[in-house]
């Protein structure tokens, strides 16, 4: 946290157009795994927050519990966080935003976290589109309870913690937002900085839910692939010393690709994933063929990545509600108490 | 035998749901209580929307007495599946209003009552030709017919029936024309007034009717709520609709004909509390209405909140449990699951409010209270006291009265003085905290519901965390002289024995006294309104030998949480329970102090 | 000053977490084990997977001293991070033993310790080639190192190695290198023994290492569990991870290779629960695992199985609350949460485990209780029993014992006899069961979590409710003779004073006792192991004037149980309270017993 | 329940394979609503399992908290059935099926008890593809509190509790069930007997889950339509009388239309449904027709009504986790309890 970090800055470094540079926008020293994806998606924010200007004290960061839900902590050390409990990041967020509708809220989530216990509050955090931005770190697996299957992790994947392949179809989140009516829809890869901080910085801009899937690898447990030819030597050696609590350290996977260009990239165990990037011409806004588009990928094992989907006529919750423009937590008695005259009306009316 | 009780009584509508007996019902108890007599009206409902019975008591006490009593003076029973059984509520000496239009059963017929027959849907099926007309005006019937029987104001009931349907005056003369048919039909068949009547009288001064659920919404109102989540569930789901037609009502910002509030149904009870931490913690008064159940599954929540400091008002309208219990029943079920809501070591404030009147001041309260502390405020109502009307003082507000926020740093006090969001500063276990967008580069902290140092950062060091534990009863030793004090009903203590209630136990506790006072046995009482218990629910207790604990719920929970919290010797506290989920009376209480 | 002490000492590995030490660390206290000596290794782990602190602390106790003890002989101090605190925590005399790869910083000289430097880094630099080898036989180095410096049996350890690698030889003899290494380098260039040694003994006697959560997941597969479902948390994940694993082995039908058993990872502890509830209302035996956070979420379902009246057996590893308080610091703060759990009127049966050994057998027996009684069962372990391996007595089977799967009716019994789901038949307040299936016409009926009569009927009746409720109490009543009794460590009682405890408590508790009586100092001891309490229990209190209750939370919530349940004088009862998240030592017992 | 009737039974009436007849798959007397579409669907219940011999105690019948869910009770009363808490019918159900994997589950669910509060667990029952009939009475609003909207209320549609246009996209449930994965999907109206009952008897046959959402009118409470044209002169008057506790006595909507052809359904309050039932050539079991097929008919605002979706491999839980074929409830000591010996190994090595 930045309070513990020296205060002084170099005068050389770049400013943004509200006079921060970029270190204002980092946080505590990660303490995740050497190489974990959710640190690179944690540079993107800072990144993003940057670039787009956002004043570090008008975004709210609130997550559940997880790997994922830790890096909070480690971006954006001028802004307020939350850490609440698993799975409920949503509720938290919703309650924020109806407080105050004029911070940027970016909620941070894991696949445990959205898919598993918190699935109810993401589907209704969705259909009511808050005003937020929220990434899910999606490694496929419970990182911080030692490698468990996630509902997202692929058919046939074997896990460190399980060892046996997951007998179940991995939940795809970007047809679950579609489906529920998401206003803003994409898919990155934690190592894609060139796709992921745009997406980060619309999400930002999108009024309403914008919901950003990014696959993470997790370099300690998960094994995106289940089959058996994907398995490296690396992964074979590792089974080899048979010691759960060794974690060697790794290096941050980080790729670029074109848009409309498919490309494998190879994780730490040596598995393949098969990334898809649409193309350039590709027409977010027209819902029935984003939902072919994704229906089709999934069909062909292909991990379409991109601005899948975005409606531009999004209206927030709060333009739902008729809520005033006025952030609520700054009302005070003058709006809020309708006084003693009010009351004797209303006592005179239960008599 | 022929002198006429006046203004003692109890009447029961023996009905059937959905048939729109409710409001019939309704305006006959209005109407006594227009007429300056004390009156209570009890509504006994299932968990189902059409076709099952109900029942509505409606007790007539000039002394004031208005808990619940057993035994019926005056039954109207059109509810022919529970006749039966209705009729054996009917005390020896009382009547049987019913339906005369088919000839009465004989197993209906009973020694030592009186049977009043009103041929009610023959009259209706008479007067309208609209089948579902004839079904509500029948209502209005029995009710014109007690006017008669009962020798009260007609004046008085028409003036109501004007109110309700102001806005619809086509509908008066019908409801008007019913009336009369009960009332001519009654007079001119019957001697009116029968023995028990209701004559008008001074007893009611300034006070009103109004349901508790009412209160706390208009309370949320008041105390300058401004997020609401909620989940529909029985008996709470009317303070939500309340708080929201009342906002409709005072809550438009004139100019722009937006909301100044923001009253959100979530999916689930887990979700309606998150909403309210969050916006707690992002600065806005923020409450939610629920029951057990409901509070049960809000648990992981509470204790974010307790632990990670955020303020939070649940107001739960406690119902017959355990599990879906029974849901239209009444109950004071809860006291130890809300109290200890949640895993580890938790405590967490309770408000007991007695009317409604104190439900729409402690909700107002309970605003300060949750942000000076921090932390859960609970409001613990009942369906009793919630979904019925009661008669209350009327509700006060003081225009100077401004809300206390508590501890929070603005951008000057941040420029000026030193931040740490656990620090304790004053002394008093509260720390100051700061909300979300308040500056640039200072006051911004991290919220977790893990341990953590002064400055907010995680820790796992153990004495870090024995601090913070500390800290917290610190607070929570604080809170004792900051919640509502007890209510005593006498001066100085006069006896070495005490009674205890708090919240709807109150109305029987009250007639119990009274009328053992009446011969010359005398009580010491106590009416707590919160918890922590404040010094003097301590020194109360420990100035007297025995004490009883009057409670609705089985295990004594109000009684064990004496006995945890203020270390009092279990053998002084004896346990008065009634928890069958219909409220207690006088009677229940007396037996057990006479033993 | 150059006596050697033997076999009793605490020594500290502090590490890095996903560094491969856990494994090296866990050989050298299994070492200490099988040369005969009394052993308890204490992990304390970060809440994460790489990279932060980790300590190991093994304590060496001749005398069968297995609590924590303050105070470090000899650290191991292999992280630079933590090496300044690491370095306060030896006593005076004591040994460190850090890496002298590169010079020791000044910071790290202390005044009256002993330093050994080891170029562990150097050493394996040279020997191994591949970096993450390097790091793994490290921790080989210090351990060699230590068996030198110990003066412990090598060919233990190299067993041990053996065994571990036993189905991939090819790591067996880089690991014997590893720990030469460190062996040859402490001979030559320290004079070994140090002042603390270790010396085979014989104080093991059939006794096994295990960690209580393997226990546990082992005592289900033996008490007939065939339906798990979990939600992972620590740290109770390994509870479903024994179980799973002892499955595998032991639970597959020979004649197709089918499971015996369904184990499913559900998608939170809301759905765990809800599985194990319909399981069991099927017939089979199911259980859950979590820990406090799990129990609240679950604390509405749990409330349906008690008035349901269900069986289901319930794991809480508790761990530092409250919310997400100190998720790998183990704590006993889910006393009352758990017994309490959920709204209304509820009470839960609580085993107290102690050693694996009883891990073991309150798992087989909560599901013949939990089947006789149809009502949730929680096993109440902690972090400390769960995640550490604990020095136990062998488990035991007879192999002529029976499940009891309590009163449920068959086929042929419902031809002969009344059904009616909830009739007291036997008076104990236990009714008689049927599982769905059974029979075509007979015996279906319907269960809820509302109200209803004996015969399964909704009722919203109040005394239909109240006899309900009355009965299941009397199934409580009928329980405390069937839960496990305490343990009392003296024949008869001897003195005025007494002490209880329960859980992990024990093990600091008994130290204490056998010190303070080495004192001339007789306290005379209860070891509480289920609730509801049996009548022992209330016997022991009642005939001592003073009780120390110890356990390891702030509230004191075991002495609340105890005060509540036994209607104890809160007077007699004296809390000692550790929560710092640390296991309870004999000392900080000493200090409050005496004041 | 049955056995409070007089066990007399009627020697004329017809009886099943099993030798039960009709009768004997009633249930206790419905305390819902008159004209409930709930009881409609009691009624397709009973005849569904009358015309496929089920042996009633060989079915159990789950569900949650509403009325919906009170309708166990009042079929098949000489089954076990279980009303457990609200929205957890599916985990109360998929523990059940693997205690015992014999017998028939007939899960029955409201739009509020699945989603809502149990969005969660219906998402992980469909995902675990739990052997199982899982019905949602679906009136698009809370019946038993009183008709607060549900989830599945159509946008702007206006509800008796709140008296405001819903601002929220109803989820369409069939959709969801589609984007999980289910194995079987469809979706029916509780008045049309001729189609509801085939649905129900062939998701008894179905290995897996078979999801049938059936649209059931709320007389009481629910509007379906919220235009203020669809406002008959019955639901005016009603407001007109502004009796909350007043519900007039209604008659069951019951109808028939021919397969590929579309129906208006006028309800009680005097709106409209526009249903479609899919064309007798419908090719249920390709999945990606399926799915555009869905989403068309979504955005022409028209209910499609048929079985939309059937997977012809589908592979229940049991199948799945590898099971044993003998229910788990039947297993005693000799299968379950490896004995003292095994445990004398396992003691050793630990030592
Ligand atoms: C109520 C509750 N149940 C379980 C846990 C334990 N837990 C902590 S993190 C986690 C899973 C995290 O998985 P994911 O969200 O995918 O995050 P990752 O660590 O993979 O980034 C679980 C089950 C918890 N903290 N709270
Ligand atoms: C935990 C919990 N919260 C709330 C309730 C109150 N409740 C009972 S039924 C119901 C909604 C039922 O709606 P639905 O499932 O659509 O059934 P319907 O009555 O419309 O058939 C609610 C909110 C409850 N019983 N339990
Ligand atoms: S366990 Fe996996 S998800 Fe967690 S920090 Fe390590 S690499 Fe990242
Ligand atoms: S309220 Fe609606 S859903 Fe409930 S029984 Fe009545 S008509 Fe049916
Ligand atoms: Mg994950
Ligand atoms: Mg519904």
């Amino acid at each position: 946290m930045t309070y513990i970090k020296p205060i002084f800055r170099h005068p050389l470094l770049p400013k943004n157009k509200v006079g921060f540079t970029k270190k204002d926008y980092e946080g505590a020293i990660s303490t995740l795994c050497a190489g974990c994806g959710h640190d690179s998606i944690s540079a993107a924010i800072i990144q993003a927050c940057f670039e787009m200007s956002v004043e570090p004290h008008k975004l709210a960061k609130i997550s559940g519990i997880g790997c994922s839900s830790k890096t909070p902590t480690y971006f954006l050390g001028n802004s307020h966080g939350f850490n609440s409990v698993h799975g409920r990041m949503p509720s938290v967020t919703t309650g924020a935003n109806m407080a105050n509708r004029d911070l940027i809220y970016l909620g941070v989530s894991g696949d445990g976290d959205t898919a598993s216990i918190g699935m109810g509050q993401f589907v209704h955090a969705v259909r009511r589109n808050v005003n937020m931005v929220y990434i899910v770190m999606n490694n496929g697996c419970y990182g911080l309870t030692k490698g468990q299957d996630s509902a997202t992790a692929d058919f046939g994947s074997i896990s460190k913690a399980s060892k046996t392949p997951s007998p179940f179809q991995g939940i795809d989140l970007v047809g679950l937002a579609m489906e529920m009516g998401a206003t803003f829809v994409a898919r990155s890869f934690s190592g894609d900085k060139s796709q992921l901080v745009p997406l980060i910085k619309a999400g930002m801009s999108h009024p309403g839910f914008a919901f950003i899937d990014c696959i993470s690898p997790c370099v300690t447990f998960n094994n995106n692939k289940g089959s058996t030819k994907s398995y490296s030597y690396v992964r074979a050696h590792n089974e080899a010393t048979s010691l759960l609590d060794f974690v060697p350290e790794e290096k941050e996977i980080t790729m670029e690709y074109e848009e409309g260009a498919s490309k494998e990239v190879v994780l730490h165990d040596g598995s393949v994933l098969l990334l898809k990037k649409l193309a350039p011409e590709w027409d977010p806004s027209d819902r029935l063929s984003a939902f072919s588009k994704v229906q089709e990928a999934k069909a062909s094992g292909e991990i379409l990545t991109g601005l899948l989907y975005i409606d531009l006529e999004s209206k927030e919750l709060h333009d739902l509600f008729g809520t005033t423009d006025t952030p609520l937590n700054t009302l005070r008695e003058k709006e809020l108490c309708p006084g003693s005259e009010a009351l004797e009306v209303i006592n005179a009316g239960r008599r | 035998m022929n002198t006429k009780t006046i203004n003692d009584m109890v009447i029961r509508f023996a009905n059937v749901n959905g048939s729109g007996s409710a409001s019939a019902n309704d305006m006959f108890a209005k109407s006594v209580f227009r007429m300056g007599i004390p009156v209570s009206p009890k509504n006994i409902f299932p968990s189902n929307i059409q076709g099952l019975p109900t029942w509505f008591d409606v007790r007539i006490s000039e002394k004031g007495y208005l808990g619940r009593r057993e035994g019926i003076d005056v039954l109207v029973a059109v509810n022919p599946a529970t006749m039966k059984k209705d009729i054996e509520s009917v005390l020896p000496g009382g009547y049987l209003i019913y339906d005369s239009s088919k000839v009465l059963h004989e197993d209906y017929i009973r020694e030592g009552i009186h049977y009043i027959g009103i041929p009610m849907m023959a009259m209706v099926m008479e007067h309208y030709s609209v089948p579902r007309l004839q079904q509500l005006f029948k209502n209005m019937v029995y009710v014109g017919a007690l006017i008669a029987l009962l020798d009260m104001e007609m004046e008085v009931t028409r003036n109501i029936v004007k109110e309700t349907f102001a806005k619809k005056e086509k509908l008066v003369p019908p409801n008007f024309q019913a009336l009369d048919l009960g009332y001519n039909y009654a007079k001119e068949n019957y001697d009116c007034p029968i023995n028990f009547c209701v004559k008008r009288a001074d007893k009611i001064g300034n006070k009103i009717m109004m349901e508790g659920n009412a209160a706390i919404g208009l309370g949320a109102v008041y105390g300058g709520a401004t997020v609401m989540a909620w989940y529909p569930i029985t008996p709470s789901t009317s303070v939500a609709k309340a708080f929201e037609t009342y906002c409709k009502k005072l809550r438009i910002d004139p100019q722009t004909g937006k909301k100044n509030y923001a009253f959100v149904q979530s999916e689930d009870e887990l979700a309606a509390i998150g909403m309210v931490i969050g916006a707690a913690w992002n600065g806005a008064r923020a409450f939610t209405a629920t029951s057990g159940p409901g509070v049960s599954l809000m648990s992981e929540f509470i204790g974010l909140a307790y632990f990670a400091e955020i303020p939070a008002v649940i107001v739960n309208v406690q119902r017959g449990g355990p599990s879906t219990g029974m849901p239209t029943r009444t109950q004071q079920p809860d006291i130890l699951s809300s109290a200890y809501a949640s895993h580890g070591d938790t405590k967490h404030m309770l408000l007991f409010p007695s009317t409604p009147a104190e439900c729409f001041e402690f909700t107002a309260q309970a605003f300060d209270l949750a942000d000076y502390f921090q932390t859960p405020v609970f409001i613990m109502s009942d369906l009793d006291l919630g979904m019925n009307e009661h008669l209350s003082p009327p509700l006060k507000w003081d225009d100077s009265r401004k809300y206390n926020l508590g501890k929070v740093m603005s951008a000057e006090d941040l420029e000026t003085k030193e931040f740490g969001r656990y620090l304790d500063v004053d002394g008093d276990g509260v720390c100051y905290r700061t909300i979300p967008g308040t500056h640039p580069t200072k006051g911004s902290f991290f919220t977790r519901g893990t341990s953590r140092d002064e400055y907010a950062q995680y820790s796992e060091n153990g004495q870090v965390y024995v601090n913070v534990v500390n800290r917290i009863s610190k607070k929570w030793q604080t809170a004792k002289s900051h919640v509502p004090a007890p209510e005593f009903y006498q001066k100085e203590n006069e006896s070495k024995q005490g009674i205890v209630f708090f919240g709807t136990t109150t109305y029987a506790a009250l007639e119990a006294m009274d009328i053992l006072e009446g011969h010359g046995r005398k009580w010491d009482a106590m009416r707590v309104r919160a918890f922590p218990f404040n010094q003097e629910v301590a020194d109360f207790i420990a100035s007297h030998e025995k004490v009883f604990v009057i409670e609705q719920n089985k295990d004594a929970q109000f009684r064990s949480l004496l006995i945890n919290e203020l270390e009092v010797n279990p053998k002084k506290l004896e346990p008065v329970l009634v928890y069958d989920g219909k409220p207690i009376t006088a009677t229940a209480i007396i037996d057990k102090l006479m033993n």
